[in-house]
């Protein structure tokens, strides 16, 4: 019966056990991440492959951090982050693929 | 109608007709073995009163061989055309020396360039010939594809050709005519209203003749 | 209890019965068995309504030279003098098939079973949203008003396939199509929402909504079908969305996604279609497989052969799918490297198929064979799906696709999958439903003579397709007499046209037995084929809220001809073990 | 295999989380693929364009969606808090937060739509006058991704302003966080697809 008390009980109470996460300091994160962002690319002083992948990294960066704080994905059951990143394999593909028109 | 392929006229087109008769085959087998099957099943096991059905959830082993033994097949096919397709499509196996052509494809007619006495496309004795294609039996052809509307496809049967011409593109295709003899060329991409009637006719000569045609239209432009 | 109720938000009172008015009831109701039926009747309907539109290409082709009859009633911006034109034609090849692919058969089996079986199934009182279900339901009928409204507009209805290629689609100059494609563009656009809104449905009550007991692998196959169908569907259907978007901004704000002209690229609608349009054409075999996986272990009194094995070939199905779709693009100027790689995954998605049809096979073998009509209508459902994927296998080979591309080779392969696939499973999963969810029984003479007469037809129709392919007739000509390579398959063609005709009427066979049945059938008991899924274990209808008490799973899906269970010849679901025998256990 | 007595055992184990908060996931797996369609076109063009593309800021004021960007991201975290609020049954958190939210969505589209208004009236591009969805590849992309960005976010706006509305109402508290929390999910998800688009739009 452990399944079943297990079970009411993330039903019932939230999920939130967990001390509450620092959301002001992932905001900080954020905004200076944009900075950076913005700073990198109106400076324009890097090469340019460097700049793409500094402010793609800096992106994806900012996304990781949303989706694991603000929508809690990091607090969450594993089973429940397996659906978030489920469509991504998708996107991979298709974006990959249709590219490799143009570098084959 | 015969259940058959039009007469063969271009060297890779053996091995396609090749290759479509080992699928034929293959697939034969399995789809004899299939409805064979059913009907032998419905047949010996329609339900009788008293009888009851065996009870199995399957077997593992069968689940092997029927997994593997297709699996097997798939990729012995698989490179097979692969090797074929890249003869066929590869723009690097593109044979050299080949004689070149411009087809324009356009609402709903096409537009032949002929490279000229000279044989060199984007020379000033290129000229262009509607909805006729003429080219010499015996050696290699390229095509040059573009459209200049909407996406048509040439499709020359007999030749075992077809490359859909996309606006905004210049596709190359190739082929060797082993006989001469007339064809049309057929559109194989919706294209709109007149796609039904999107023909050309084709003439495939002997070396001189078509010298010879080339000579007199080039004169005659 | 209370957890369950409280899983079963906005439908809280999931069992306690108000006082609905008729409108509440059977017009917007967010009952799952009532949007199902909603949607048996919507989609039978395009069924009809895209048979007809078959009816009318196919008198043209016959007899290019013949005004069709009955032609006067229709305008002049179709057919001219009695004679069909051209651009009607196109028209009538780019709805029949949109209209079958997305109003007919996709909502047929999606939106009918997937939400009249995965509540019962499962065992929850409805789905996990009642309302969205409600919504997605009505979302299907402005798509169909619109879709059925282009054919009047001036122009005409859409006209560049239903695959509708860039440029052809997106320019109204090289059509003559000034509204329509615009019209079927947001017809499109409401069904993905409505496809979309229904898999967040579907997909949400199979993962947390299951009954007690109902482990994943003890889920019936439909179910499984249905839910990896409703994954497909989730992550296909938006990027068709997007893509319509851009074609929809480039056909009346003037931009050029897909022009050449302002640096667009046409292939790039056809890689964004075909991401789409090949987890489609799964989207549209998956559930049929399902439902005969269930009906043949009902009518072969068997257990399914390798359930196991079934549902890993759903799931390796639906993963290969997102990675073949450039199969249909070997002729069209795409990098023939990446048609290397398409034509290795096309065919080892051949192999979960394979397996498929061996285990289909495998639960009829030493089974007790009870060939009613679902029997029958499953038992074809394998033999021709086996047709049309074997004619698949010549379209992966890319050299072969050289030459059958776009000819009729395709079109009988794709009226092989969908029609002897798709269609004949819904046809038995139609059969199957019926008392459970109209409380009465079809008739089983009719349904015979409409399953042989369909069963023969249907083959003289399509089988001499693949004929007219090999001899090279095109795809979406309207008069095939112009071409020296195509004399002498005139003779087909009519024998194909006759046959179609003997086909279209042997639907009002199945829609008489249907009417007459609804109001003068048998009347049904709970479980007449005496099957082991849930809902079978519910009244005939069953009611709103489906359960009183929500049923204890104990055994796998089709536990037929148990070897303990000496009474009968099944075991349901939920019986419980103690009960039926003392040996009888669950596996 | 022991049985429990039928009634008092749960329904099967899904993802350990409500329902609500499941479709919501769900949803927004479809949503990934919808903008993966917009985003991947954008790409292909681009990289597959003839015609040249702008560098940042030669067209696109990139100070001044920087700084839009940065008020997307505060309501992300006054999002938050109003979850946080309601977890803990602050009421007046809940409010304070759910309309700071709400207003920071609105200014958002609001300097949206000024941006627009600039940049079809008052920006040239390519010699021509007006930057448009019809200024070739580039503004097409632009217009269609930020315009549907902007769309999601009008959506979200609307629906917070009714959970503000609810939250006067005194709707929202510790026992009632399930609403909050998946719009906070779709508000959020909106906000990442805004850092992503910022980068590769505006920036690269
Ligand atoms: C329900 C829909 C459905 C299904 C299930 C399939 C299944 C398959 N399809 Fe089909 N297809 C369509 C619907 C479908 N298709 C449609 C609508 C089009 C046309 C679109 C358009 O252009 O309008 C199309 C077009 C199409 C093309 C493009 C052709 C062209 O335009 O040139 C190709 C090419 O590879 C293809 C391949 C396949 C293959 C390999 C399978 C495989 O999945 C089939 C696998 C099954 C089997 C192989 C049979 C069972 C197996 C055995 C009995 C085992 C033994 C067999 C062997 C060892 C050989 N299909
Ligand atoms: C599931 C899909 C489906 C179905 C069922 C059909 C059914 C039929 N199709 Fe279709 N077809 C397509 C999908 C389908 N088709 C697609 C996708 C294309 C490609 C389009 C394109 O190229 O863009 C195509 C193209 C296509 C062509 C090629 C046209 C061309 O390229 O020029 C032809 C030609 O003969 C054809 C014929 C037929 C015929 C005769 C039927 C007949 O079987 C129809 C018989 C009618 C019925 C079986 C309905 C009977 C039912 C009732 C009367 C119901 C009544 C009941 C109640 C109301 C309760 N179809
Ligand atoms: Cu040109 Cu069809
Ligand atoms: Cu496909």
């Amino acid at each position: 019966m452990s399944e079943a008390g297990e079970h009411t009980a993330s039903v019932a109470s939230s999920d939130h056990e967990h001390e509450a996460p620092k959301y002001m300091l992932i905001w900080l994160y954020l905004f200076i991440l944009t900075v950076a962002e913005v700073g990198v690319a109106l400076l324009d002083v890097l090469p340019k492959w460097v700049i793409v992948v500094s402010l793609l990294a800096m992106a994806v960066w900012k996304a990781v951090l949303v989706a694991m704080y603000y929508m809690h994905l990091k607090f969450e059951p594993s089973r429940l982050r397996l659906v978030a990143v489920a469509p991504l394999p998708a996107v991979a593909i298709m974006i990959i693929v249709i590219m490799m028109e143009y570098v084959l | 109608m015969d259940w058959a392929l039009p007469p063969n006229y271009s060297t890779f087109g053996v091995q396609i007709d090749q290759l479509f008769w080992i699928i034929f085959v293959i697939t034969g087998i399995a789809f004899v073995l299939v409805e064979a099957g059913l009907i032998l099943f419905i047949v010996k096991y329609r339900s009788r009163t008293g009888h009851k059905a065996y009870y199995t959830h399957g077997s593992n082993k069968l689940e092997i061989i029927w997994t593997v033994v297709p699996a097997l097949v798939f990729v012995v096919l698989g490179v097979y055309s692969a090797g074929l397709w890249a003869d066929i499509k590869n723009p690097s196996n593109m044979p050299e020396g080949a004689i070149e052509f411009e087809v324009r494809a356009k609402q709903f007619e096409w537009n032949i360039v002929y490279p000229g006495p000279d044989e060199i496309l984007g020379t000033g004795d290129d000229f262009e010939v509607l909805n006729q294609f003429h080219f010499p039996a015996g050696e290699p052809v390229i095509v040059y594809l573009e459209a200049e509307d909407v996406i048509h496809s040439f499709f020359i049967p007999e030749l075992r050709v077809k490359q859909d011409a996309v606006p905004g593109m210049r596709i190359p295709v190739w082929f060797d005519a082993t006989q001469t003899g007339e064809f049309e060329i057929a559109c194989a991409e919706l294209c709109g209203l007149g796609h039904y009637r999107m023909e050309a006719a084709v003439t495939v000569h002997e070396r001189a003749d078509f010298d010879a045609w080339q000579a007199s239209r080039a004169l005659a432009q | 209890m209370a957890t369950i109720v409280a899983e079963a938000p906005g439908q809280a009172t999931g069992h306690a019965e108000h006082e609905q008015s008729f409108l509440r009831k059977y017009i917007f109701s967010s009952d799952h068995k009532i949007i199902a039926i909603q949607f048996l009747f919507l989609t039978l309907f395009f069924l009809a309504v895209g048979g007809l539109l078959a009816m009318m290409m196919r008198y043209q082709i016959a007899w290019p030279d013949q005004p069709i009859p009955g032609g006067g009633i229709l305008p002049e911006s179709m057919v001219a003098s009695g004679y069909i034109l051209p651009e009607f034609y196109n028209a009538l090849v780019t709805m029949h098939g949109s209209i079958m692919v997305f109003l007919a058969i996709m909502p047929m089996l999606v939106g009918v079973y997937a939400n009249y079986l995965i509540p019962l199934q499962l065992g929850t009182h409805d789905m996990a949203f009642p309302r969205l279900n409600m919504y997605s339901f009505w979302l299907m009928v402005p798509a169909g008003i619109i879709t059925l409204a282009s054919f009047w507009v001036i122009g005409g209805a859409a006209g560049a396939g239903w695959t509708l290629y860039a440029p052809l689609s997106a320019r109204p100059d090289l059509t003559g199509v000034e509204l329509g494609q615009v019209m079927w563009l947001v017809a499109l656009i409401f069904i993905g929402l409505s496809s979309i809104l229904g898999s967040v449905n579907y997909i949400t009550t199979t993962i947390n909504m299951r009954a007690p007991g109902m482990t994943w692998f003890r889920m019936p196959l439909t179910i499984w079908a249905l839910f990896i169908t409703a994954i497909l569907a989730l992550l296909a259907m938006p990027v068709l969305s997007a893509a319509g978007i851009m074609l929809l901004f480039d056909q009346t704000l003037g931009t050029s996604f897909f022009l050449p002209e302002g640096g667009g690229q046409p292939l790039l609608w056809q890689h964004l279609f075909w991401f789409f349009g090949h987890p489609e054409v799964y989207i549209l075999i998956l559930p049929a497989m399902g439902f005969v996986s269930e009906i043949l272990a009902t009518g072969s009194r068997k257990p399914v052969f390798g359930y196991k094995a079934m549902v890993w070939a759903i799931v390796a199905i639906a993963f290969l799918g997102f990675i073949v779709w450039g199969h249909h693009m070997f002729m069209s100027g795409m990098n023939p490297t990446l048609g290397l790689s398409f034509t290795v995954s096309t065919l080892l998605i051949a192999v979960p198929s394979a397996i498929k049809t061996f285990n289909w096979m495998g639960t009829m073998w030493r089974g007790n064979l009870k060939l009613h009509t679902p029997m029958l209508f499953a038992i074809s459902f394998v033999a021709l799906f086996a047709i049309g994927g074997l004619s698949g296998v010549f379209m992966a080979a890319t050299p072969v696709d050289i030459y059958i591309h776009d000819t009729y080779f395709i079109v009988a392969h794709l009226h092989y999958v969908l029609f002897g696939g798709s269609l004949f499973a819904l046809f038995g999963a139609i059969y199957y439903w019926f008392p459970k969810m109209f409380g009465r029984m079809m008739s089983e003479k009719w349904g015979k003579v409409h399953f042989w007469t369909t069963f023969v037809l249907y083959n003289l129709v399509f089988f001499p397709m693949h004929g007219l392919g090999m001899v090279g007739m095109m795809r979406r000509i309207y008069d095939s007499t112009g071409y020296a390579h195509l004399e002498g398959i005139q003779d087909t063609n009519q024998l194909i046209t006759v046959a179609a005709f003997g086909l279209y009427l042997t639907g009002f066979i199945f829609a008489f037995n249907f009417f007459w049945s609804i109001f003068k059938g048998k009347k049904a008991s709970r479980n007449p084929w005496d099957a082991t899924t849930l809902e079978w274990q519910t009244p005939s209808p069953p009611k709103h809220g489906n359960w009183d008490e929500v049923p204890v799973v104990y055994h796998g899906p089709h536990e037929y001809s148990h070897p303990d269970v000496l009474d009968k010849d099944w075991l349901a679901q939920n019986e419980r073990p103690d009960v039926v025998s003392p040996a009888g256990g669950s596996h | 295999m022991a049985h429990a007595a039928t009634a008092a055992r749960p329904p099967e184990r899904g993802l350990d989380v409500y329902t609500q908060k499941v479709g919501m996931w769900v949803f927004l797996c479809s949503e990934v693929m919808f903008f993966a369609g917009l985003i991947g076109s954008y790409v292909v063009l681009r990289f597959g364009a003839s015609s040249s593309w702008a560098e940042p800021n030669e067209v696109l004021n990139v100070t001044v969606t920087a700084i839009n960007t940065f008020i997307l991201i505060c309501s992300s975290v006054t999002m938050v808090k109003a979850f946080a609020a309601a977890e803990a049954g602050d009421q007046k958190g809940i409010k304070t937060y759910l309309l700071a939210t709400t207003a920071l969505g609105a200014l958002f589209l609001g300097v949206q739509v000024y941006e627009y208004y600039e940049l079809i009236f008052h920006q040239s591009w390519a010699g021509s006058h007006g930057f448009t969805p019809q200024a070739g590849l580039y503004g097409a992309t632009f217009f269609t991704m930020t315009g549907f960005h902007g769309f999601h976010v009008l959506l979200g706006v609307i629906c917070l302003g009714w959970a503000t509305i609810r939250a006067y109402q005194g709707h929202w508290g510790a026992d009632n966080t399930h609403g909050l929390e998946v719009l906070g999910l779709y508000w959020h998800f909106v906000d990442l697809v805004w850092i992503i688009l910022f980068t590769i739009v505006y920036l690269i």
